[in-house]
């Protein structure tokens, strides 16, 4: 698979244009690739085909939401929202943070990132 | 469905009496995880393999230790057992009341060992 | 005299009740390849429901309860007097709204849509008792079971279709699919156990008990339809609960508002007919 | 004699709910395998109620995680006393597997107390068979002994040492 | 001043019982002068209607009065011009004593309350100057005609009374001169004008037929015959109009803006009683007519409707209002019966359908004051709230649709009476199943604990408590006594051969019986049972509601989406697919126009 | 504030599952349905810190245990893409009848659920009678119930047996012959068809737009199978996907009951071709580099992103299963139905919880 590269910015209009080619949402995935960056791997399908986006973020950085445009991506973009702390604009509805975990106890908002479970042999 | 209601009625149960009657088990069926310690070398190997991280080998005190409660019954420590001593009996493990792990050493084969656990 | 059968109605039905349920869930069971429950079962049932802890959800619920228990009673003891049948399905009524009003109080959502729904399983079934009765008025020229069993002739030969129509009230009354809407056995409903879900421990006893009561009840409405020979009497009452079973076991549970549209037009429908038929065979 | 027929119903009829507690559905599908025709628990006055209001033996299958414990817990509080708790499977004894991910708080019975352990991944509905009817016999020593049904909560800290090393 | 008026009133009522039957013609009845200042009072009421009609701009008010004036001037001058009817006087059987201790004891126990209620209502309303006594002049003058109206034996007299009883109506739901209050005053009398105006017709109609206005002579002069069919139906139009049968419910609706006293007062003892008592009085005259069966065919058609648009309905005073129309129209069903123990049961319900409604719209009124709404989503757990009002709301509510009590013994002769006639049965059945709906529901909603916060304690003036008690007691005790009541108070041509006979404390007929003593004693068994019961099982807490297994820190909410500390309700089952106003009420009329409009063509 | 507003889940007796949907009703009319997740979530994809990658061969598969066998199987067939190791011929077959026999049990145990949810309890009691056969099938051959941890990276652990293909093949005649005597049932009758039909309507454009995925998306009308891609031995195995469509409840059911034919007969055509040789392929080496890639569960496409960096850790590992992709539609499906078509329109999608959070 080779992910083609996008920015925050154009975003919002690439996915415009991907759904007007005829593809469908598939899902999204982060990934932590160094210390203080995340990647976001949009994948699309169409015809039985994987297509694949990827835009890369300073932690700490706003993206853009693809609900406007893939009402479907919320819950994907909810589940980043819980585990990367990826914070989304435009996300509807927005579970802010609570989408798998409560307010309470021993996981706090983002446990991929913050804690970073340890490798067993380090 | 009417037909199929009255097929039952009339066929024998198909109810398994369970308790009362048990069935043969199949000849692959995973059950228990058993070790016949008096073969175990104590390589570790199947320690290692366990994706459940369930048992623990002390090749100095050669004691070989299994948490039946955190098994998953895979059997890819019976497939990696270099010896042969680990297998399935085709029988479930039994219930219990307590948690205790399993504990066999070489100079005690078989034995139970109850750790000072919780009650 | 009538207030010795009266008694020995009311404390023998209970058992009676028992058997009856008991019968029902192994024949259930037995019609789904299953081995099912001891006979016993829902005396076992009950008495393990008496002897757990009380839970209560509102304090005037176990009132509504014992209402619920005594009104069944009452029925079943004036049913056994041979009393007038007006009075008591009015009775009867009593213990419906009264279990309606306990599941009411609870401010929990599912017991107050199981009321809602409840109230909608009364609305449905009343008319078409109230004019089965009334079909056995003109039959027999009065509202007494004693006139019942002064006929010669059984009732079914007159009021066949109003018998089918009875059979929807007793469809609902003993809460079978495809009725079984505000409060199912199982409880594998999106409602838990509708009217049920808040009552625990002894309450849920008295509420078995007292539905044992209406089930011995309503088979008794049943029976008046074959009065002339106590055979007759049986094979009737059988064949109808097996039938109750059988239709448990090939129908999907139902909506309310489908309930409510169906039971009307099709109860109305046949009891005009069989009037009608009545008022050709110059019964009137 | 009635409290006798209520001692001999109370094993007799054990309704039952069923809670999963984020089980992988491998334990829920053998506990619902045991009430359908070819295992048939309703032999045992078994009913899966659904209610816990109404029920005797809590079922809980799987791990339990930092959202569903206030779930369990207050399920098995609103069952009236005396009742019984099987747990089902790895997940729901230990962890299972998944002991070492970072939202399993471990088994059952580190929230509620837990009477009867039934292991297997998953269970068989044999097996959890045996587990209701050990359980029965616990409930009627509790029924002996009303004070230990409503007893603390005891809970396990086998394998704890695994669990939070790496925050 | 006014409590003092209504012990007498209820003194005087209570001492006229044993005095039955009195037919007399008293000295100043009799004389012209007496007739001249009835006429002139007459003519003085319509044009006082045709003034408001012209200042409301309201043709059919206009219309109507301005026909009445007509109809009457060619009445009293033309028709009567030179041949003077004998005066008719008074008469009073048992049925106007049941009237008349009706409208006394239950008029006065709303004045009673009113007291009370009236102050708090001027408080909250604040106008200039205090109308208070305008409203307790207004209330005598209605109870005052009322009672006129069961007692005279004149035709005329009796269409004065009638019309006096609009204008009483008339003024008093305009009392608060808000807009919905004039526009629902103005329906009001638009509705009863157009029943003025029919009455006045069928008066006409018999006087030219039978040349006497003497009610008892009339009815004695055309039973079995079964003639007069026109002038005696549009006199049973009339009192649908009055009774607010289906499609002229409207007004009774409206009504409700009225302060509560009033509502009460239209809805149990007078003025739709008026309609009803009309209805009865000349029932014998159309027994085993076509016209009979019309009236009863028309009244369970009522019942029926009203009850299905009760269900639903959530502002508690129009279910109130519906329930009254319906009760009216299972009233009416069995006058149209018209047998012996239809009509018995047609009385007996009337009677404790006073009692019961009085009651009922007297605690709506408390509630409303206290929980500013009518709404009763707004009641759920009121029990908290109002610990007196509550419970005896519930037990009225339990009053109206569970034997022991008087309705239920209504209903059940009512059904016992039309089994012969399956059409009357379907919809007396049908009815009866909806009316435990809305009712049984209202109760659970009530006595619910749903209430936020701490109760409120609850202020209730002693004048109010002592009105609510003894309407609660006179209910019950009524039921008790429903047997003895049978025989010693209703008329005597009703419980005769072929209706009820108390036996043994029930009421029995051939047809079966009602075992209402009983029962009480049953009931009451159970109930203590019910108590020690629940007594012994109260030691516990009282336990979380079932939420799914996420229920919040506070009993009814849970932990939602988002952990949200979400209130869950359970509102809005009012079906309003099947049974909404908006839906149901169109067709509903256009439904009882047809029926009143066949009755009538067949009368032709 | 004219509403009703329950919570539905996570303990419900009709919900297998724990998911929670904060439903507001107006009369007996879902006005809206607003969920909640995280009852089962444990956190699985991070578990590729602790276990290696032949490891989390056992995690993957439990992710769901009702289609454990397709998770381990798309997991194992990722990572022989990033190893380049050739899977012996009879392995891909093998692992084709495993996994058909998943989907059968699978669809089976759904359409039982499926009838409870319309409180038709002798249906539910007779589909999950005819699924024990599978369940026995599933324990002969493979030692377990119903995680069946046949999967290994570069094959298969378990053999089948001539006899043993003969007795399945005995066996899954039985299924039929009892599937098609209830066929009339799930399919005709007037009770199931008015508890079903039109409830819970997700149109052809919706359903494409929202990304529903697996029978939720071809009782919509659209034929999208991700047995198209011709994975395993499945290019030898001809197929059509069942498509419906209604768009409804019973569309989805109709689409489930049909598959689970189809899967008896592709076992049958599977085992009748079933070559001899090896199991297993020999494993060597660590994987590296990253891709992605689906398989058909019985719920639908399931989408598996694996990236390595040749420790013998995954460095990451992706689960987007079916469920999840089904979710969004299901709460645009809730709206307007009735209360008590809720279990009914929820278990038309066949959620699986512990899928759609890990």
């Amino acid at each position: 698979m080779n992910p083609v590269d996008m920015t925050t910015e154009t975003l919002r209009q690439q996915a415009k244009q991907i759904k007007a080619d005829g593809c469908r949402f598939v899902t999204v995935t982060c990934l932590e690739e160094t210390e203080d960056t995340l990647a976001l791997i949009y994948h699309f399908e169409k015809n039985l085909e994987l297509f694949h986006y990827r835009v890369r973020i300073p932690k700490d950085k706003v993206v853009p939401s693809l609900c406007p445009v893939f009402s479907a991506a919320f819950l994907v973009e909810n589940e980043i929202r819980d585990q990367f702390g990826v914070t989304f604009e435009d996300l509807e509805p927005d579970f802010n943070g609570t989408l798998y975990f409560g307010d309470s106890d021993v996981v706090t908002a983002t446990p991929f990132c913050r804690f970073g479970v340890k490798r067993a042999d380090g | 469905m009417i037909r199929t209601v009255f097929k039952n009625f009339v066929s024998p149960r198909a109810t398994r009496p369970y308790p009362i009657e048990v069935r043969p088990a199949f000849e692959h069926t995973r059950g228990e995880l058993e070790n016949d310690v008096s073969g175990c070398t104590f390589c570790g190997v199947c320690a290692k393999k366990c994706p459940s991280a369930c048992i623990t080998v002390n090749r100095k005190e050669k004691t070989w230790r299994l948490d039946p409660f955190s098994c998953v019954y895979c059997g890819i420590c019976v497939d990696a057992c270099p010896g042969e001593c680990l297998f399935h009996t085709t029988d479930h493990k039994k219930v219990v009341l307590h948690k205790i792990p399993v504990v066999l050493t070489k100079e005690d084969p078989g034995l139970e060992k109850p750790e000072p656990g919780p009650a | 005299m009538i207030y010795a059968y009266a008694l020995a109605g009311v404390i023998l039905a209970p058992f009676a009740g028992v058997f009856i349920a008991g019968l029902d869930r192994i024949l259930t069971a037995r019609f789904q390849a299953r081995t099912g429950p001891p006979i016993l079962q829902p005396l076992y049932d009950i008495a393990k429901l008496w002897a757990k802890e009380p839970m209560i959800a509102h304090r005037f619920q176990p009132l509504c309860v014992y209402v619920y228990l005594a009104a069944a009673m009452v029925s079943v003891g004036l049913f056994f007097a041979q009393s007038d049948l007006l009075l008591i399905f009015f009775v009867q009524a009593v213990g419906a709204v009264f279990l309606v009003m306990g599941a009411f109080l609870v401010p929990s959502p599912f017991s107050q849509a199981g009321a809602n729904r409840e109230l909608i399983q009364i609305l449905t079934y009343e008319p078409l008792i109230i004019i089965v009765l009334a079909g056995i008025y003109l039959s027999t020229g009065s509202f007494e079971i004693s006139a019942v069993y002064a006929m010669d002739k059984p009732l079914l030969m007159n009021l066949p279709l109003l018998f089918i129509v009875f059979g929807y009230a007793l469809t609902i009354k003993l809460r079978k699919s495809p009725f079984d809407i505000s409060a199912s056995h199982h409880a594998h409903q999106e409602l838990v156990r509708g009217v049920l879900t808040e009552y625990s421990g002894r309450q849920l006893a008295l509420i078995e008990i007292a539905h044992l009561y209406e089930t011995v009840l309503i088979l008794g409405l049943c029976s008046l339809f074959w009065t002339t020979g106590v055979l007759g009497t049986v094979v009737l009452l059988a064949a109808t609960y097996l039938a109750e079973i059988v239709v448990d076991n090939i129908c999907a549970r139902m909506s309310f508002k489908w309930m409510l549209k169906s039971v009307w037009t099709t109860g109305l429908a046949l009891s005009a007919v069989n009037f009608a038929w009545l008022y050709a065979r110059g019964k009137f | 004699m009635f409290k006798k027929i209520m001692e001999r119903s109370r094993i007799k009829s054990p309704w039952l709910v069923h809670y999963d507690c984020g089980s992988c559905n491998g334990c829920d599908i053998e506990t619902l395998a045991c009430l359908t025709p070819l295992y048939d628990v309703e032999r045992f006055g078994v009913l899966n109620i659904g209610n816990p209001k109404h029920a005797d033996v809590l079922i809980v299958t799987g791990s339990v995680n930092t959202r569903n414990r206030h779930v369990l817990e207050q399920i098995h509080r609103q069952m009236p006393s005396p009742k019984i708790v099987i747990a089902v499977g790895s997940c729901g004894l230990s962890g299972g597997i998944f002991k070492e991910a970072y939202n399993v708080v471990g088994g059952v019975d580190r929230v509620i107390p837990v009477d009867v352990y039934v292991p297997g991944c998953p269970a068989r509905p044999e097996a959890i068979i045996d587990g209701v009817v050990e359980g029965l016999s616990v409930l009627a020593d509790k029924q002996r002994r009303p004070d230990a049904a409503n007893g603390a909560v005891a809970v396990d800290h086998t394998n704890s040492e695994i669990l939070y090393e790496s925050r | 001043m006014a409590a003092a008026a209504s012990a007498l009133l209820t003194t005087g009522s209570i001492l006229l019982i044993g005095q039955v039957p009195i037919r007399s013609v008293p000295a100043f009845l009799s004389g012209d002068l007496f007739a001249t200042a009835v006429q002139a009072a007459d003519f003085a009421l319509l044009g006082l209607f045709l003034f408001f009609g012209i200042r409301f701009k309201d043709l059919l008010i206009t219309g109507l009065s301005a026909a009445q004036i007509a109809g009457l001037f060619f009445f009293e001058f033309v028709i009567l011009a030179d041949s003077h009817a004998p005066a008719a006087g008074l008469y009073c059987d048992s049925l106007s004593l049941v009237m008349v201790l009706l409208i006394c004891i239950a008029g006065s126990l709303i004045v009673l309350y009113a007291l009370p209620y009236m102050q708090e209502h001027e408080r909250h309303l604040k106008p200039g100057k205090s109308r208070n006594p305008v409203f307790f002049s207004l209330l005598f003058v209605f109870i005052a005609a009322m009672n006129a109206l069961v007692l005279v034996n004149d035709l005329m007299l009796f269409y004065f009374c009638f019309e006096i009883t609009t204008l009483c109506s008339f003024l008093l739901i305009g009392h608060d001169r808000t807009r919905t209050a004039r526009e629902n005053a103005g329906t009001a009398l638009r509705i009863n004008s157009m029943g003025g105006a029919v009455l006045l017709l069928g008066i006409v109609l018999i006087y030219t037929r039978l040349h006497t206005l003497d009610i008892q002579e009339v009815i004695a002069r055309v039973q079995g015959t079964g003639a007069l069919l026109i002038p005696l139906g549009l006199l049973c139009v009339a009192g649908f109009t009055k009774a607010a049968q289906m499609p002229f419910q409207k007004w009774l609706l409206g009504a409700m803006v009225a302060p509560t006293p009033v509502s009460a007062l239209l809805h149990s003892a007078t003025m739709v009683k008026a309609g009803v008592y009309l209805v009865i009085r000349f029932a014998p005259a159309f027994a085993g007519t076509f016209l009979s069966t019309g009236v009863a065919v028309c009244g369970a058609f009522t019942f029926l409707s009203a009850a299905a648009l009760a269900v639903g309905q959530s502002n508690g005073k129009k279910v109130l209002a519906y329930s009254t129309v319906s009760n009216l129209g299972l009233i009416l069903a069995c006058v149209g019966i018209n047998t012996r123990s239809a009509l018995s049961a047609a009385i007996l319900l009337m009677i404790f359908h006073a009692v019961s409604k009085a009651l009922l719209f007297l605690c709506m009124g408390s509630v409303e004051q206290h929980i500013k709404s009518r709404d009763i989503e707004d009641m759920r757990g009121l029990f908290g709230e109002m610990p007196k009002v509550a419970p005896i709301i519930t037990m009225g509510i339990l009053t109206m649709i569970l034997p022991p009590f008087g309705m239920l013994l209504g209903k059940w002769m009512a059904i016992e009476s039309a089994a012969g006639n399956l059409f009357l049965l379907f919809m007396l059945a049908m009815g009866s199943a909806l009316t435990v709906v809305y009712w049984a529901r209202w109760a659970g909603i009530l006595m619910g604990s749903d209430f936020r916060g701490k109760p409120r304690p609850e202020r209730l003036h002693v004048l109010s408590t002592i009105s609510l008690f003894s309407l609660l007691g006179l209910a019950i005790l009524l039921s008790v006594s429903a047997p003895f009541f049978h025989t010693g108070l209703l008329p005597g041509s009703i419980t005769g051969a072929g209706g009820f006979a108390p036996v043994n404390g029930s009421l029995a007929n051939s047809a079966g019986s009602f075992a209402v003593i009983p029962l009480f004693l049953a009931a009451a068994a159970s109930f203590l049972f019910a108590l020690a019961g629940s007594g012994r099982s109260s030691g516990a807490e009282t336990a979380a509601p079932y939420m799914s297994g996420i229920a919040g820190p506070e009993n009814g909410t849970y932990i939602g989406p988002m952990n949200r500390i979400t209130r869950s309700v359970n509102r809005n089952y009012y079906l309003s697919a099947f049974f909404g106003e908006q839906r149901l009420s169109g067709a509903v009329n256009a439904c009882a126009g047809i029926l009143i409009l066949l009755m009538m063509g067949a009368c032709i | 504030m004219s509403n009703t507003i329950l919570p539905f889940g996570p303990q419900h007796p009709v919900l297998p599952e724990p998911i929670h949907l904060s439903l507001t009703v107006e009369d007996e009319v879902v006005r809206q349905a607003v969920p909640a997740l995280g009852y089962v979530h444990r956190g699985l994809e991070m578990l590729t810190r602790k276990k290696d990658f032949h490891q989390m061969i056992q995690v993957v598969e439990r992710v769901c245990g009702i289609c454990s066998m397709m998770h381990a199987m798309c997991y194992c067939r990722g990572i022989e893409t990033l190893m380049d190791i050739e899977v012996p011929r009879r392995a891909q077959f093998l692992r084709v009848i495993w996994s058909e026999l998943h989907r059968i049990h699978s669809h089976l145990l759904w359409l039982g659920l499926y009838a409870d949810s319309f409180g038709f309890e002798s249906v539910f009691m007779q589909f999950w009678k005819i699924r024990e056969r599978i369940m026995d099938i599933n324990e002969a051959t493979a030692g377990n119930r119903v995680i069946v941890s046949v999967n290994r990276v570069g094959g298969v652990r378990r053999d089948l047996s001539p006899s043993q293909c003969w007795w399945i093949g005995e066996q899954l005649d039985e299924v039929e012959t009892e599937l098609k005597a209830i066929e009339s049932t799930m399919l005709d009758n007037y009770t199931v068809k008015k508890r079903t039909v039109g409830k819970g309507v997700l149109t052809k454009e919706d359903a494409w737009e929202l990304g529903a995925a697996g029978p939720t998306l071809r009782g919509s009308g659209i034929a999208r199978d991700m047995r198209e891609l011709k994975y395993e031995a499945l290019d030898e195995l001809e197929f059509e996907p069942v498509v419906e469509t209604g768009g409804d409840a019973y569309a989805r059911g109709a689409v489930r009951f049909k598959e689970t034919l189809q899967s008896i007969d592709l076992v049958r055509r599977a085992m009748a071709r079933l070559p001899g040789g090896e199991t297993a392929a020999k494993v060597k080496g660590k994987p590296e580099g990253e891709t992605a890639l689906r398989v058909e569960q019985p719920r639908g496409e399931c989408m598996y992103y694996i990236k390595a960096d040749g420790s013998r850790f995954l460095d990451r590992l992706r689960i987007r299963t079916p469920t999840f992709a089904n979710i969004p539609p299901l709460t645009a499906m809730l709206p307007g139905i009735e209360l008590a078509d809720v279990p009914v329109v929820v278990l038309s999608i066949d959620p699986c919880i512990s899928c759609t959070e890990r």
